[in-house]
């Protein structure tokens, strides 16, 4: 009996995850069917969507594997110029703009995946706030390399250098991505639904990892380091193995995000950028998937919605996110809420904590 | 389960935020979160709205600023003239792509007719491909980089490309036989600094000025500059081509200063303002050329009137960016009054009517006389070489 | 020539960020936390010294001792108000609160002093030394930053090592549960921890802008990111481990823009840090914890 | 409490004997083992031979290097001298994990359960490398997922019924009591499959019945699963009661081996050692 209950406790907070994003999706794409969202809101859509996947994967690392990482834009960058450049060289080659959005995808989730394995295996030999700041080192190393690329693309292929002037391209040759000023003129390709998949493939993967033998590693290797080691588990292998994942999508979704704007750059994908991927991480609760996708969608629309203060918009923001973490993580705060939610437990059905949380 | 239960109340909020705009059926302009238009509360019938965007906040927010401040006045000085009359609202893009196309689709909400920025290369090249698809007519002020043009027929720009000004320092330096070794500083992580520099470097071939030092720095390490001053020093260099913004340069003439190096500088428009910059002695600044199409202490009456109403209204010296705002606005209006542009027509009829106007009429503003534009939205302007001579700027010809 | 003359420049925006890392790392130490709201801090204080001798045109002394006084409570109030109520709660949501102030800071000091960069005046008065008849210049502000830094250093080294209030900060910093047991204050003596920080970070934001004049609400941000790694790099927490990183980081940023290149020294300099930290993990004079089993 | 082991697992009704082990590979071997630290020996010339089912112990007062020699054994220190062969297998350079995988589990004298998962997912993850099922199996969560964690819940359950446990393998381990989280360890430590566990100290903590219990327990890991057990323990009725062997050390040497008995009477061990704890 007891095991029946576990069995659906466990899966009622996966079902919960899902149904949410199912239902948000549903309602949203009708609202936008029937033309009833402002145009900004649709803007936000697919936004929202490489946030929710960048949210969820960074807290891969940083909930369940209990590393800190600050350098989660430089996958994300990684991904989104390897899928910017996909999509540009597909073009003419596959004819479904889909199809070539589904390749770009992949691509950008391999390269940022090859990505984290070579920022991975030196930086997870460090523990704590050093490897923090190496993954921080790695997002600006990262960022200073693709802000100084230059790639093209011409009948003998594609070219890169370090320069404009050292790109030769031939006759018809087309600049992908030009240095500082990013990739300009990209054919956006990213729809709602797009992100949505990728967004049900992130859930999918990340809370199978979770609930698999592999998470149950990974969440032992957080827990207590020296026990996990002492009954088998390869310590660094299974850090490596949530990290590599995490970058994958992480890269997957830098692709998505990259091919939703005619024109990116690659200072977007620096230290800020990681600190708000970790900012709807932390506010969502470390671990807790359901949380980011949560978290990572309210806090993408809280400054829009504040674009009515003007210059008052920033510092209000910062106002709010002070609050709202003095809300949710102080102790003082959780001991008068738990004594609320134990009244109110009187009254409702008593509940237990989630083991996912 | 606490936490997430708070989460869940907030997201509720701003989906019923959401419902909001979405039950509106005209584009929300007071819905969106409380959000009251940016001049008067009851827009009155007939008002042009003008959209723009620019970094408000951070790094780069002096031009947004800037930009902001220029439009206002000039769209302020507009309307008291009793004819057409236009709205302005500005939204904060943080120079950033993905942030400018929110802005855009804020102002889309809004029911802007004509774009009247992004403030910055970057964001103007995302906001740029949006116009171009909806059929919205944008005329930046200071999205100076080539790409931000060929989005589409519908965008122009009112500053020079950065192309053109690398061009035309590499020439303006060869032609007076300023420089015998040459080194440049630029911004490697700015795309308008890194757009002059590449086209200078390929001038300089050309024309034969002999480059010796090549000195890169980033937005992430601009904290030091010293090391580059010295290697154009070590190189031997005898004039420093500066295509980066005032701050920056301002670093590198103290640093100079301080080791005794006087090489002869050339800045291009992004130099504009240093002069005016709070705490900055103008004595280091002795000699600097730039080109610039503006010039804040010009007799001409026109650019005292705007400098002397600047000042007075928002407390500190326009630059070249508030200038360029200033001009667009003007420019749109000269336009919208000689094709006789009414507040009724939709964003796309505006936006023919002012293709038409833009490629053939002429206008006379604060960064030049007679500009006229090409099909492909470049401007066509005279450059003006300036030289400091006791912190003003003096002709150079 | 050429090669002192980097050395020099590199020592002098190394101690720079030495001055700056010398904050961090102290905070760190004692509270346990990344306090990224530092770096504001530090530009707070440049803006205020820059009122203080610009706008009432009183004498650069008069302007630190009302940066620092303006830093000092500016610290305690942050402390109290946004990190003392996450006591006991996970670093990480410390850091991200501290994230929040230093948003609030930027936008703050946006409002207040406007966007356009202010160019502030050196505090150093005195000429630049120079040798080998011109070819080599050491200015005022190198020196004044390297003593600065070594003063501070040294006071923060016997201030720890010898006063009451120094030691129940160590105690604290080794086990802040103990430290309670023995009788000692622990909000008190972190709160003291950010005032002196805070203080700290007044005159480093001096400094900083005597060096680097561009003032603007952002100052103090990359500066501060640049020094966090340099007192990673010497060892968190250490106090002459920051001093080392700083100085470190700077002659090897100055040396890769020298000899390198300008274009990809953001790329290099961080490798550098990240091969140092591989070969010493607990950075240069920071000591290894093996946990105890 | 026999009735869970009817139900699971196969009790042999006699008792092994340590003759019985006679002639066969012994389960540990170490030679000679020595560390120092900083050119402090903490641990020096250290031999011991452990057969397949023997329960041994290894007492000695404290800071005498007990654990150290368990943290050597384990891999968690590299000896500076000397060698540790587990099954026959050399572990010079080798890391924990795989020292682990030689047949090596073991019990920490300051608990260390991962504290935030059940008790259940804690002996999980002591199965981990029983649990045959590939990463890309358990992304997709195949259907060989799903039959391994099948095996392996059955599997995890048993084993905490053994020690009584099944009633709290929903519980988060750390907020067990302390006892229960005591032998909790020793099931995440049997789950991976041992030829021989180590347990730091498992009375510590406990009151006398409980560790009376523990005792039964102890000889009866031994008689089901097989294995031999090596223990660090203070409690000397325990020691005595239930080691076949013990040695004990001071200063990082063995001062004496023997059976219980032996050790009783050695006279070095009583000065070292028994002597304050006579009323034992």
């Amino acid at each position: 009996m007891n095991k029946i209950k576990q069995y659906f406790k466990t899966h009622s907070y996966n079902i919960a995850t899902y149904g949410i994003v199912i239902i948000a999706y549903v309602v949203m794409q009708y609202l936008s069917n029937a033309d009833m969202l402002s145009r900004s809101v649709n803007g936000y859509l697919v936004p929202i969507c490489a946030y929710i996947v960048l949210a969820v994967s960074l807290n891969l690392v940083v909930g369940i594997s209990g590393e800190l990482s600050l350098g989660h834009a430089g996958f994300m960058g990684v991904g989104a110029f390897a899928g910017i450049v996909t999509a540009a060289c597909l073009q003419g080659v596959v004819d479904s703009d889909f199809g070539r959005l589904m390749a770009a995808l992949l691509v950008g989730g391999v390269v940022a995946g090859i990505a984290g394995v070579i920022v991975g295996v030196p930086v997870l030999r460090l523990r704590g706030d050093y490897l923090a700041i190496v993954t921080l080192a790695f997002g600006e190393i990262l960022k200073n390399i693709i802000g100084n690329l230059y790639i093209g693309k011409d009948e003998t292929g594609i070219r890169v250098a370090l320069s404009q002037a050292e790109l030769h391209l031939g006759a018809g040759g087309k600049v992908i991505l030009s240095g500082a000023l990013g990739a300009t003129g990209v054919q956006k390709l990213s729809t709602f639904f797009a992100g949505f998949l990728l967004i049900l493939f992130t859930l999918f993967v990340v809370l199978n990892l979770i609930n698999s033998k592999e998470g149950r590693a990974i969440k032992a290797v957080r827990d207590n380091r020296i026990a996990a080691e002492s009954v088998g588990i390869n310590v660094t292998a299974f850090r490596m193995k949530a990290f590599v994942v995490s970058a994958f999508l992480a890269g997957m979704a830098g692709a998505l995000y990259g091919l939703n704007y005619s024109a990116v750059s690659a200072s977007k994908f620096g230290f800020n950028t990681s600190i708000d991927i970790l900012v709807f991480v932390v506010l969502g609760g470390m671990g807790n998937i359901l949380g980011s996708v949560i978290s990572a969608t309210v806090l993408y629309v809280l400054p829009e919605a504040m674009r009515g203060l003007a210059d008052y918009r920033m510092i209000l923001y910062a106002v709010v996110l002070i609050l709202v973490m003095l809300f949710t993580w102080s102790p003082k705060v959780k001991e008068i809420m738990s004594v609320v939610t134990a009244k109110l437990g009187g009254i409702f059905k008593k509940k237990e904590v989630g083991t996912n949380e | 389960m606490k936490k997430l239960f708070a989460l869940l109340m907030a997201a509720l909020m701003v989906v019923t935020m959401f419902a909001g705009c979405g039950s509106a059926e005209t584009p929300a302009t007071d819905a969106a979160g409380g959000e009251a238009p940016a001049t008067d509360a009851a827009p009155t019938a007939g008002t042009i709205k003008i959209g723009s965007s620019g970094p408000l906040t951070n790094d780069y927010a002096v031009y947004g600023k800037a930009v902001e401040y220029g439009l206002t006045l000039a769209f302020e000085e507009i309307n008291a003239l009793g004819g057409l009359q236009f709205e302005l609202r500005v939204e904060d893009d943080e120079a950033d792509a993905e942030m400018a196309v929110n802005a855009y689709n804020t102002l889309m909400d809004w029911g802007m007719q004509i774009m009247a920025g992004p403030t910055t290369s970057g964001s103007a090249a995302a906001a740029a491909a949006e116009c171009a698809a909806d059929g919205v007519f944008m005329l930046t002020p200071s999205a100076s980089d080539a790409a931000v043009i060929t989005a589409g027929d519908n965008v122009f720009q009112i500053c020079f490309t950065d192309p053109n000004q690398g061009v035309g320092s590499a020439d303006f330096i060869s032609s007076h036989n300023l420089a015998t070794k040459v080194g440049v500083i630029y911004d490697s992580s700015n795309p308008y600094s890194v757009g002059i520099y590449t086209k200078f470097m390929e001038q300089a071939a050309v024309v034969g000025l002999e480059v010796v030092a090549e000195e890169a720095f980033t937005a992430d390490n601009k904290a030091d500059l010293s090391t580059q001053v010295t290697k154009c020093q070590e190189a031997g260099c005898d004039l420093v081509f500066l295509p980066i913004y005032a701050a920056e340069a301002a670093q590198v003439l103290t640093c100079a200063d301080k080791i005794d190096y006087n090489p002869a500088f050339f800045g291009c428009d992004g130099l504009d303002g240093i002069l005016a910059t709070e705490g900055f002695d103008p004595a280091l600044a002795e000699g600097v050329m730039l080109l610039t199409p503006f010039d804040a202490s010009s007799s001409d009456p026109q650019t005292q009137e705007f400098v002397a109403n600047y000042t007075a209204k928002f407390g500190l010296e326009p630059n070249q960016f508030a200038a360029d705002a200033y001009d667009v606005a003007y420019a749109i209006y000269q336009a919208c009054t000689a094709a006789g542009v009414t507040a009724d027509m939709s964003a796309e009829e505006i936006c023919e009517t002012m293709i038409a106007q833009f490629t053939s009429m002429s206008f006379d503003g604060l960064t030049g006389d007679g500009m006229t534009w090409a099909a492909d939205g470049a401007v066509s302007k005279l450059p003006m070489a300036v030289k400091i001579e006791n912190g003003v700027y003096v002709g150079v010809e | 020539m050429g090669f002192l003359q980097y050395l020099i420049n590199g020592i002098s925006i190394g101690s720079v960020y030495a001055i700056i890392a010398l904050g961090y790392t102290m905070v760190y130490g004692i509270a346990k936390m990344l306090n990224f709201a530092h770096g504001d801090v530090i530009m707070v204080g440049a803006y205020m010294s820059f009122c203080v001798t610009n706008y009432l045109g009183l004498p650069a002394v008069v302007g630190i001792l009302v940066a620092m006084v303006v830093c000092t409570v500016l610290g305690i109030i942050i402390e109290g108000l946004a990190y003392k109520p996450l006591r006991g709660a996970s670093s990480l949501a410390v850091l991200i609160t501290a994230i929040g102030v230093s948003y609030f800071l930027q936008n703050a000091a946006q409002l207040i002093w406007g966007s356009a960069p202010k160019n502030f005046t050196s505090i150093v008065t005195f000429a630049p030394i120079k040798l080998f008849g011109g070819q080599l210049t050491i200015t005022g502000e190198v020196i004044i930053t390297i003593l600065a830094s070594v003063v501070i250093m040294v006071a923060l080294t016997l201030f720890t090592g010898k006063t009451r209030m120094g030691k129940a900060m160590r105690a604290v910093s080794e086990d802040r549960a103990a430290a309670q047991l023995m009788g000692i204050n622990v909000n008190q003596t972190i709160s003291m921890t950010f005032a002196i920080g805070s203080a700290l970070a007044a005159i480093a934001g001096v400094l900083l802008c005597s060096t680097v004049p561009t003032l603007q609400p952002t100052t103090g941000s990359m500066p501060g990111i640049r020094a966090f790694t340099a007192a990673v790099f010497g060892g968190i927490g250490s106090i002459p481990g920051a001093m080392l990183g700083g100085i470190l980081l700077g002659i090897i940023e100055t040396m890769t823009k020298a000899y390198l290149s300008t274009q990809f020294s953001d790329a290099i300099v961080f490798l550098v840090l990240i091969v140092v930290l591989l070969v010493k993990p607990a950075g240069l004079m920071g000591k290894v914890v093996q946990e105890k089993v | 409490m026999n009735e869970y082991s009817r139900k699971m697992l196969k009790v042999p009704t006699y008792n092994l004997l340590r003759e019985q082990d006679m002639g066969k590979l012994p389960v540990l071997d170490v030679r000679n083992l020595g560390i120092d630290f900083g050119g402090l020996t903490a641990v020096d010339s250290f031999n011991i031979t452990i057969g397949p089912t023997e329960i041994s112990g290894l007492i000695g007062p404290n800071g005498a290097g007990k654990t150290t020699i368990f943290n050597l054994l384990t891999g968690v220190y590299q000896p500076t001298r000397g060698s540790v062969l587990i099954n026959g297998i050399d572990t010079k350079g080798m890391p924990t994990h795989k020292v682990n995988k030689l047949g090596i589990a073991r019990t920490f004298q300051n608990i260390r359960l991962f504290s935030e998962m059940t008790a259940l997912d804690n002996v999980k993850v002591g199965m981990h490398n029983e649990i045959k099922c590939s990463f890309v199996s358990s992304l997709l969560h195949l259907p060989s997922y799903h039959k391994a964690e099948k095996a392996a819940n059955e599997k995890a359950m048993e084993l905490l019924d053994f020690m009584g446990l099944a009633d709290v393998a929903n519980v988060k381990a750390g907020s067990l009591p302390y006892g229960v989280q005591r032998r909790l360890e020793i099931v995440r430590a049997l789950a991976t499959n041992p030829s021989i566990i180590l347990l730091d100290e498992p009375a510590a903590g406990m009151n006398p019945s409980e560790t009376m219990e523990l005792m039964h327990q102890i000889r009866r890991i031994r008689d089901t699963f097989h294995i031999a057990i090596f223990l660090i323990e203070h409690d000397m009725n325990l020691v005595m009661n239930v080691c076949e062997a013990i040695a004990v050390v001071n200063y990082g040497r063995i001062i004496a081996k023997g059976t219980p008995e032996e050790i009783r009477q050695n006279p070095a061990v009583i000065e070292a050692y028994l002597g304050k704890e006579d009323g034992e």
